[in-house]
């Protein structure tokens, strides 16, 4: 966090440091600042598009087929705003100056991502408590459908929009690797609904809802392969930094696990079986490959260039 | 530097900054001004966005460099050679300044038979005394043919130099203080050859002497090639005649050699040939290292110098009296024969009604120097046990001065130690914090560390380097115990003359009869009005008016005291008078009129109301040289002071430095005295013979022209005088912590030279207890060029170690090509640079850079030669035990709130505070 | 709506100032100012002294000074955290002999100490004449040395309590050095 | 009493109401942000112009900026990189002298080139340019800023209200210039104001003012324009071809800078981006692709949902 930290105190024995007459002077040192965003985004990327993938796929699935998946989505819509509440705490304790959290509030900018994404978050969050406690109400045996249905269909496109801002604000900067990363916004969001149907998945596996679990199943082995589209767009536009930074083993070595762990398992797991034990480790090996692209998306700005290219000789 | 003052008559710079401005061409040499002095330099800025050419002639590429037009690398110590290589080039090639140089030098005049140069002796000049190192002018016929001035004849045997009259940056007083130096006769009476074919006149033996520096020569000596001293040349003399000018700035990388004094006496000689001083744009500028340099010498704080440049007396028949000292040290001609105005109108303002026509103004009061009580040599006595108490007032010696082992030593041995400073410097803390020193238990000196107050917590004037005299005012009271230098010396005074007061024995007299009251007449009030919380601090208005002098038989209405001094036109050796530095009458001209807090701003480009410079408010000196004899500018482009033959009377943009109604076809009659002596043709007042000397017969005691010897240490032979390798007057302190490798040896063959950072302060006193300062340079590091470190296998950033025959330090390698080996005579020799401004205590800490450096002395003014002395390199630590930093990192000066200040209007980088 | 443009020119008033933005002043105001001269290098540049309630809140250079035109350089520029600077020695120290630590003491205890110092060591060196039989009337045992950052009046005072007064004959300054 | 500095102390300040209790400072603290009020009326437009030509290094520009501010040293780091220590602008340092020394490896150990007439450059170069923030007239920090902590004032220079900025570091990563970062100590953004505070009482910023050889200009917009163009011709005819200005005027990919420069090598040399862009020419574009991708996830399971319909 601190700025400078890695200039304080006395160096005792330093490092031979490269001649500076070479007379290229700043050419090789990078310019931009990272914003020193790390796993906490990661995972809050991750949290973002599950909460919002969860809520939109048990939402779109109710209002299409509620004979179907009401009981399912009454189960969903809690768990979303749990996720949705867990993923706020961590974005107000990402700021510098949390007790300023409301600060946010202030104004509301169309051309700041982040304005957007927190109004869409703030806005998105109350019809979707109304939506999670008439569900809740429903359990107890106090059913308001038609409530439950206006507040669903009132914070669709605020969850939606919840979804869309998170990619586009890590696009729309000038760090080294996301300045490319014209797929970004698209893979988040594509990625946000198969999350979100993988989960729905999930819990109808456990409650049972044998109906529900195989229109899902099918659902997300199509979105499994649907999004491998914007995820290859994005390793394009990623590619050239990518080759700055890593070395092409490491580079392959990522690429490939994350790719098996979040594709080819959840998929052939999928396509083998559809017990409980098959889907949760299907979700699970997707939220992992998930987390590990969004991990690696967020620390390339935060990573050093290879020392060789970075400095000239005398 | 009597540099200066030998060629001149004032050993002071001769122009002012703001008139480098005017400049066609600037050359500067020995000077890092926009390193240095970064504000002053914006004036060079000025002349050449006019289209000046600026020329930097320097070891190091450094940031002036990088702005300069021309940058030349010479090899340090070889300063001579160059400015004598274009001293030959001017006279050769027929460049000089005819009309200026026949009337405005001596050029014409004929010295004596019998005068042996150095062309004749093998580098030495004829007078030179085996026994003692020194010349002695007299026999050596140095004076010029005719009837000798009035000082001549003097045979004492020769005292223990120097008893230099000059200071630091003296006046030339003609005569110097050798009393064995005749003052020669004024010109008009003294032989001359206006045709200049004469072959024992000036010119003649000039051309002969510097017929040795050719080009080829220079560039084997210093290490430049000649297309680039060539073309210097050609740039001064394009720059130099009736339209234009070229000004040469020069500041420690001269003055730190033991041939100091020749170097700036050869760029004298160079300019006076040119055409250049007393003009607009041209002279010398001698840029001073620190805020009041010109005035500690003015009103010098130096051993063998009183105030106003008066030569303490020494001990010995001729001073014993004050006739006889006048007889000794005053002048016939010149405006030195009002040489005893101003020692009595001195000894009137020190002793007052104590001091009278009968007991000589007390002049037997004043101490006689015995010896060499210059700072080095007395530290040399120090260290080996000779002194009992010391001051320091503001001064760190042990980090800052030449081998400042061997002053840190002196220190160790003394008794007790009193320090004024504002931090705990190296020489307050040398007991405990020097890593290479014996423990405390070991270290007898007793220390007083008093704090003093910072300059906004007190007032007074400082002289800056164009001679101009500056008041500051007090902004607050300064806290705690803190006090001014001023309120510790004068109540000091105050305790010992209550110690003395019942003492009738005469050795106490002096101290009883002191004036020395100085109090406020009502209690003093901060500038927003609050009465001061110190009791006790004297009022240094009152020292100024003491300063400007008094007309004792006189009392001024308007104070009901004796009437202040509008002039030292006004002095008299009467007793009527009294004067504290007699140069700087004027500044204080009636009550409550203090010259130096003036600030007003007028349409005269001098902006004489804007301060008070000595003498007489003058901005550039011998200003009368900025018209042809007849009184008529050079040029319309260069017109400063002209004769108005209407008014007659001198008139100009400047205050003429001349007597306002002589004019220019005044001859004075035989046998003149005084300034009746001096002709309408004559700007350099100061003088004897009111003309600037090429040849000076007097004052230096290294020889009447400058010689090119090697450093004392250095890895090349002389290559002028192959039997006289370096300054044969130099002087050395022999003993064990100052070894000194005379001969040229393979042991260090690397030349060094120490520097000065535009982020940092000297020894760092005022600097590395500075964050702000501390971040931008915050470690001791060697400029060195990648051939000397491929040599060596030192990698740039990693650890060198630096051997001298002093000792050893520790630095970071900065290896660039900044720095570049130079080619001597066929041979490779590598130069390296020195920033000198870290030591053992502060922020940041490191080995310092005069553990390496020598005391020895030049023979003029005891100068040492830090800047250019033979060193060893090698790669990797040498062991030294690595200073750590005595105190911890302050990142904000403080974080108190400005108090009453709304939080939107609190400096916006004290994060979080009042957020 | 998410529309942008390169030169937007109604930038002003986009976003809300906030209370502290629209009532931002400079400190100086209401301030005490001296006119001073800078304490570090010869050129002499101007500086103008700002301070509130016996407080120093802003050094900063002098406009109409004719040498420096209101231009200061790092080390002008620092001339505040010179003067306001938690290193600062605040109470006289002294160090006896042998002693490894400093001891706070009064100012008054300090001048007395240094007085005697000084007469003891006079009255013991206080040298009339030579063997030679030169007169000298001088003190070699004691000397001074100035730094040449202290005032013209302060070397005055030293020069003539030392020379004129003690018959001290070491006073020096840094300007040989 | 010439100079507006000695003026000002003339001037009455204004006082801050007494301290409320500790619930009162609370709700302040909650409601503060929201208080708002007529923003001043709009002034000419004021910023910098750099003329690294006449450039000294002294780091003047850096002292006066921290004393000015009051801001913190950054800890002491010999860097080896020519005289700079300082490394880089930051929330600590808002002035960032940058040196480049440039030495043909011809001269190694023998004589520089000696065919440059007097007012030419030195074949050999030290290339010096106090870095500072560049006041953008389409500035991405301005943009990416949530709360409105980063406005325009009333001079168009681009000011952080460090009340008001919560530290989400939106600037730091849009900064193209790497100018901003936020601060360990309160953990806001920070980077230069264009001393505002000066500007409101009609002072010039402390870094130009302390400037010695003036390589930093201030003063109204057109008239530094107007300025740096007549420099660039004036060394050209000086025989300095290389002279050009960056930031004077809006590219295609990024707007025109309140605080440009006047170099003699390429951008990237001095550390500036050669071809600086604005990264929300691509905003719309990326929300589109975002929407894309959702909707086209969102069309799949209705597919598939409608396909299943039993």
């Amino acid at each position: 966090m601190q700025t400078n930290s890695h200039r304080r105190g006395h160096s005792a024995e330093p490092p031979p440091i490269p001649g500076w007459g070479a007379g290229d002077g700043y050419a090789h040192t990078t310019i931009t600042k990272a914003p020193q965003w790390h796993g906490g985004i990661a995972a809050d990327a991750l949290l973002n598009g599950l909460a919002t993938g969860l809520f939109m796929a048990a939402a779109v699935s109710e209002l299409a087929l509620p004979a179907v998946f009401t009981s399912v989505a009454k189960v969903a819509y809690p768990m979303a705003l749990v996720l949705l509440l867990v993923d706020l705490v961590m974005l107000v304790f990402d700021l510098g100056d949390p007790y300023r959290f409301h600060h946010m509030l202030r104004v509301f900018k169309p051309g700041s991502p982040m304005s957007v994404g927190v109004w869409c978050l703030a806005i998105f969050s109350l019809p979707l408590t109304a939506a999670a406690g008439l569900s809740l109400l429903a359990a107890l045996g106090h059913d308001f459908e038609w409530a439950r249905r206006i507040a669903v269909i009132l914070a669709l496109p605020f969850g939606f929009g919840s979804a869309a801002y998170k990619g586009v604000l890590l696009s729309t900067n000038s760090q080294p690797g996301w300045k490319d990363a014209r797929w970004m916004g698209g893979y988040l969001t594509n990625s946000a609904i198969l999350m979100g149907c993988a989960a729905l998945l999930a819990v109808s596996a456990v409650m049972g809802q044998a109906q529900a679990v195989a229109i899902l199943r099918t659902a997300v082995i199509a979105l499994l392969i649907i999004n491998v589209i914007p995820l290859g767009l994005l390793f394009a536009n990623l590619q050239p930094t990518l080759a700055r930074l890593f070395t092409r083993e490491r580079r392959w070595r990522t690429g490939v696990l994350t790719f098996i762990a979040g594709t080819l398992i959840p998929l052939v797991l999928l396509l083998v079986g559809d017990g409980p034990v098959f889907v949760f480790a299907a979700v699970t090996s997707l939220l992992l490959g998930s987390l590990v692209i969004r991990f690696v998306y967020v620390m390339i700005p935060h990573t050093k260039p290879s020392e060789s290219r970075a400095v000239s000789g005398t | 530097m009597p540099g200066l003052g030998a060629t001149f008559g004032r050993g002071a710079a001769t122009n002012y900054q703001q008139d480098m401005a005017n400049s066609d061409c600037i050359l500067f040499m020995g000077s890092n001004m926009a390193e240095a002095q970064p504000v002053g330099f914006r004036w060079p800025m000025k002349a050449k966005e006019k289209g000046a050419t600026l020329i930097h002639v320097d070891p190091r590429f450094t940031r002036m460099s990088a702005v300069c037009d021309v940058h030349v690398g010479i090899r340090s110590g070889s300063d001579i050679t160059f400015l004598g290589g274009l001293v030959n080039y001017v006279l050769t090639n027929d460049r000089w300044f005819h009309e200026y140089v026949l009337a405005y030098t001596n050029a014409a005049t004929i010295i004596e038979e019998g005068f042996r140069d150095t062309e004749d002796l093998a580098g030495l000049f004829s007078g030179f005394e085996q026994a003692t190192d020194t010349y002695n002018p007299k026999q050596g016929n140095w004076g010029y043919e005719g009837p000798p001035g009035d000082c001549a004849g003097d045979a004492t045997p020769p005292a223990e130099p120097p008893q230099s009259g000059l200071g630091h940056e003296g006046h030339g007083l003609d005569g110097g203080s050798d009393p064995r130096i005749a003052s020669p006769a004024p010109l008009s009476e003294a032989g001359r050859d206006p045709t200049l074919q004469h072959p024992l006149c000036v010119m003649q033996i000039l051309r002969r002497h510097f017929a040795r520096y050719t080009p080829d020569i220079v560039s084997q000596v210093c290490g430049c090639n000649p297309e680039e001293f060539l073309r210097v040349a050609e740039l001064l003399c394009a720059n130099s005649g009736r339209e234009r000018t070229t000004m040469i700035a020069y500041a420690l990388g001269w003055t730190q050699h033991t041939t100091g004094p020749q170097i700036i006496r050869t760029a004298a000689i160079l300019q006076l040939l040119l055409g250049n001083p007393g003009r607009p744009g041209g002279g010398i500028m001698a840029l001073r290292g620190h805020s009041t340099i010109q005035g500690a010498t003015d009103i010098s704080t130096l051993y063998d110098s009183l105030p106003g440049y008066l030569p303490q007396p020494l001990a010995g028949p001729e001073h014993e009296t004050l006739h006889s000292y006048i007889e000794h040290k005053g002048q016939r001609t010149g405006y030195w024969s009002n040489f005893s105005k101003f020692i009595v109108s001195l000894l009137k303002a020190w002793y007052g009604d104590a001091a009278t026509q009968g007991n000589d103004f007390a002049f037997s009061w004043l101490p006689r120097i015995d010896g060499d009580y210059s700072d080095m040599a007395y530290f040399d006595r120090m260290s080996k046990g000779g002194v009992k108490g010391y001051f320091l007032t503001g001064q760190n010696p042990a980090g800052g001065g030449p081998n400042a082992g061997l002053h840190r030593a002196g220190l160790r041995s003394l008794d007790w130690l009193v320090v004024l400073d504002w931090f705990e410097t190296e020489s307050a803390t040398f007991w405990k914090n020097d890593p290479n020193a014996p423990p405390p238990s070991e270290i007898k000196t007793e220390v007083f560390l008093f704090p003093t107050a910072a300059a906004p917590e007190k007032e007074g004037s400082l002289t800056n380097t164009q001679r101009l005299i500056q008041w500051h005012n007090k902004s607050i009271d300064p806290a705690g115990d803190r006090r001014s230098d001023a309120w510790i010396i004068y109540n000091l005074g105050k305790r010992l003359k209550q110690l003395y007061a019942d003492s009738t024995d005469p050795r106490d007299q002096p101290l009883l009869n002191l004036t020395w009251d100085y109090d406020f007449d009502e209690p003093p009030r901060l500038p927003d009005g609050t009465l001061s919380r110190i009791q006790g601090e004297p009022d240094l208005a009152k020292v100024l008016m003491e300063i400007n002098g008094h007309r004792l038989d006189e009392i001024d209405p308007r104070s009901g005291k004796p009437r202040l001094l509008s002039s030292f036109a006004e002095l008299k050796d009467d007793g009527t008078t009294a004067c504290g530095c007699w140069i700087y009458s004027g500044v204080f001209p009636e009550p409550g009129r203090n010259r130096a807090n003036e600030r007003t701003i007028t349409d005269n480009p001098f902006q004489p109301e804007w301060g008070f410079a000595w003498p007489n408010n003058v901005r550039i000196l011998y200003n009368r040289a900025s018209a042809d004899p007849a009184g008529r500018p050079w040029s319309e482009r260069k017109k400063l002071v002209w004769w108005d033959a209407e008014k007659r009377r001198w008139e100009g943009f400047d205050r003429p430095d001349f007597e306002l109604t002589k004019p220019p076809d005044y001859q004075p009659p035989p046998g003149a005295t005084g300034m009746a002596a001096i002709a309408g043709t004559q700007p350099f007042i100061m003088k004897t013979d009111g003309v600037g000397w090429l040849y000076a017969p007097s004052i230096l005691k290294d020889g009447p022209l400058p010689v090119h010897y090697e450093p004392v240490e250095s890895p090349v032979a002389n290559l002028l005088y192959p039997l006289q390798q370096c300054n044969p007057t130099v002087r050395l302190f022999e003993g064990p912590l100052n070894p000194i490798a005379q001969a040229p040896t393979s042991e260090f063959p690397v030349v060094a030279t120490t520097f000065r950072l535009t982020e940092h302060y000297l020894s760092g006193a005022m600097s590395r207890f500075n964050s702000w300062l501390n971040e931008l340079q915050p470690a001791m590091f060697v400029e060195l060029s990648p051939e000397l470190a491929a040599e060596r296998g030192i990698v740039h950033g990693g650890w060198m170690t630096i051997r001298t025959a002093r000792g050893r330090i520790d630095a970071r390698a900065m290896v660039t090509r900044r720095l570049k080996p130079f080619l001597i005579a066929g041979r490779i020799v590598h130069q390296i640079g020195l920033p000198f401004h870290w030591a053992f205590a502060g922020e940041s800490v490191g080995d310092n850079a005069n553990d390496l450096t020598a005391i020895l002395a030049d023979p003029n003014v005891s100068m040492h030669d830090c800047k250019a002395f033979a060193c060893q390199v090698e790669a990797g630590r040498g062991g030294n035990s690595a200073p750590q930093p005595t105190v911890t990192t302050a990142p904000w000066p403080t974080l108190d709130p400005i108090p009453k200040t709304p939080a939107s209007a609190q400096p916006e980088g004290r994060f979080g505070n009042g957020k | 709506m998410f529309g942008f443009s390169l030169s937007q020119k109604d930038k002003l008033s986009q976003e809300p100032f906030s209370v502290e933005t629209l009532a931002k002043a400079s400190r100086l105001r209401g301030a005490t100012v001296a006119e001073s001269v800078c304490p570090y290098c010869s050129v002499g540049c101007g500086q103008l002294i700002y301070s509130k309630g016996g407080a120093l809140i802003d050094i900063e250079g002098d406009p109409e000074s004719p040498i420096s035109g209101g231009h200061l350089c790092p080390k002008g520029a620092n001339a505040f955290q010179l003067a306001v600077n938690s290193h600062r020695v605040k109470n006289v120290l002294y160090r006896a002999p042998y002693s490894d630590h400093w001891e706070t003491k009064t100012l008054d205890w300090a001048m007395d100490q240094i007085a005697q110092r000084v007469k003891s060591a006079r009255d013991a060196d206080f040298t009339e004449r030579d063997e030679e039989g030169r007169l000298l009337n001088s003190v070699r045992s004691i000397g001074t040395l100035g730094g040449a950052s202290i005032d013209n009046e302060e070397n005055y005072l030293i020069k003539k309590l030392f020379c004129g007064g003690l018959g001290v004959v070491s006073i020096e300054n840094q300007a040989r050095i | 009493m010439g100079s507006r500095e000695k003026e000002l102390a003339a001037l009455p300040q204004v006082v801050d109401p007494p301290p409320r209790g500790r619930l009162g400072a609370w709700i302040e603290r909650l409601i503060y942000p929201f208080r708002r009020g007529k923003p001043p009326e709009p002034r000419p437009a004021t910023g910098f112009f750099t003329d690294t030509t006449v450039c000294i290094g002294c780091k003047a520009c850096e002292v006066a900026c921290k004393q000015w501010n009051q801001l913190p040293s950054d800890g002491f780091h010999w860097t080896g990189k020519s005289y700079d220590n300082t490394e880089e602008l930051s929330a600590t340092s808002w002035r960032h002298v940058k040196f480049i020394e440039q030495f043909s490896r011809e001269s190694a150990g023998q004589f520089p080139a000696l065919d440059i007439l007097p007012g030419e450059p030195q074949h050999n170069r030290w290339l010096m340019m106090s870095d500072v923030c560049k006041h953008c007239v389409a500035a991405p920090c301005h943009q990416a800023c949530p709360t409105g902590a980063i406005i325009y004032n009333e001079f168009e220079n681009v000011y952080i209200q460090a009340d008001i900025c919560n530290g989400c570091s939106c600037c730091v990563a849009a900064c193209p210039f790497g100018v901003i970062t936020r601060s360990s100590m309160g953990g806001h953004s920070h980077k230069c104001t264009l001393c505002y505070d000066r500007q409101r009482d009609g002072l010039e910023p402390a870094c130009a003012k302390a400037c010695p050889t003036q390589s930093i200009h201030f003063g109204p917009i057109d008239e530094l324009r107007e300025l740096a163009r007549n420099r660039v011709e004036e060394l050209h005819r000086r025989g300095m071809p290389g002279a050009y200005l960056y930031g004077d005027a809006a590219t295609e990919t990024y707007s025109e800078l309140h605080s440009f420069y006047l170099l003699i090598d390429r951008p990237a040399v001095y550390g500036l981006p050669d071809k600086p862009f604005n990264q929300w020419l691509y905003m719309r574009g990326d929300y589109g692709r975002s929407i894309a991708g959702g909707l086209a996830a969102i069309a799949v399971l209705l597919v598939v949902l409608f396909l299943q319909r039993g």
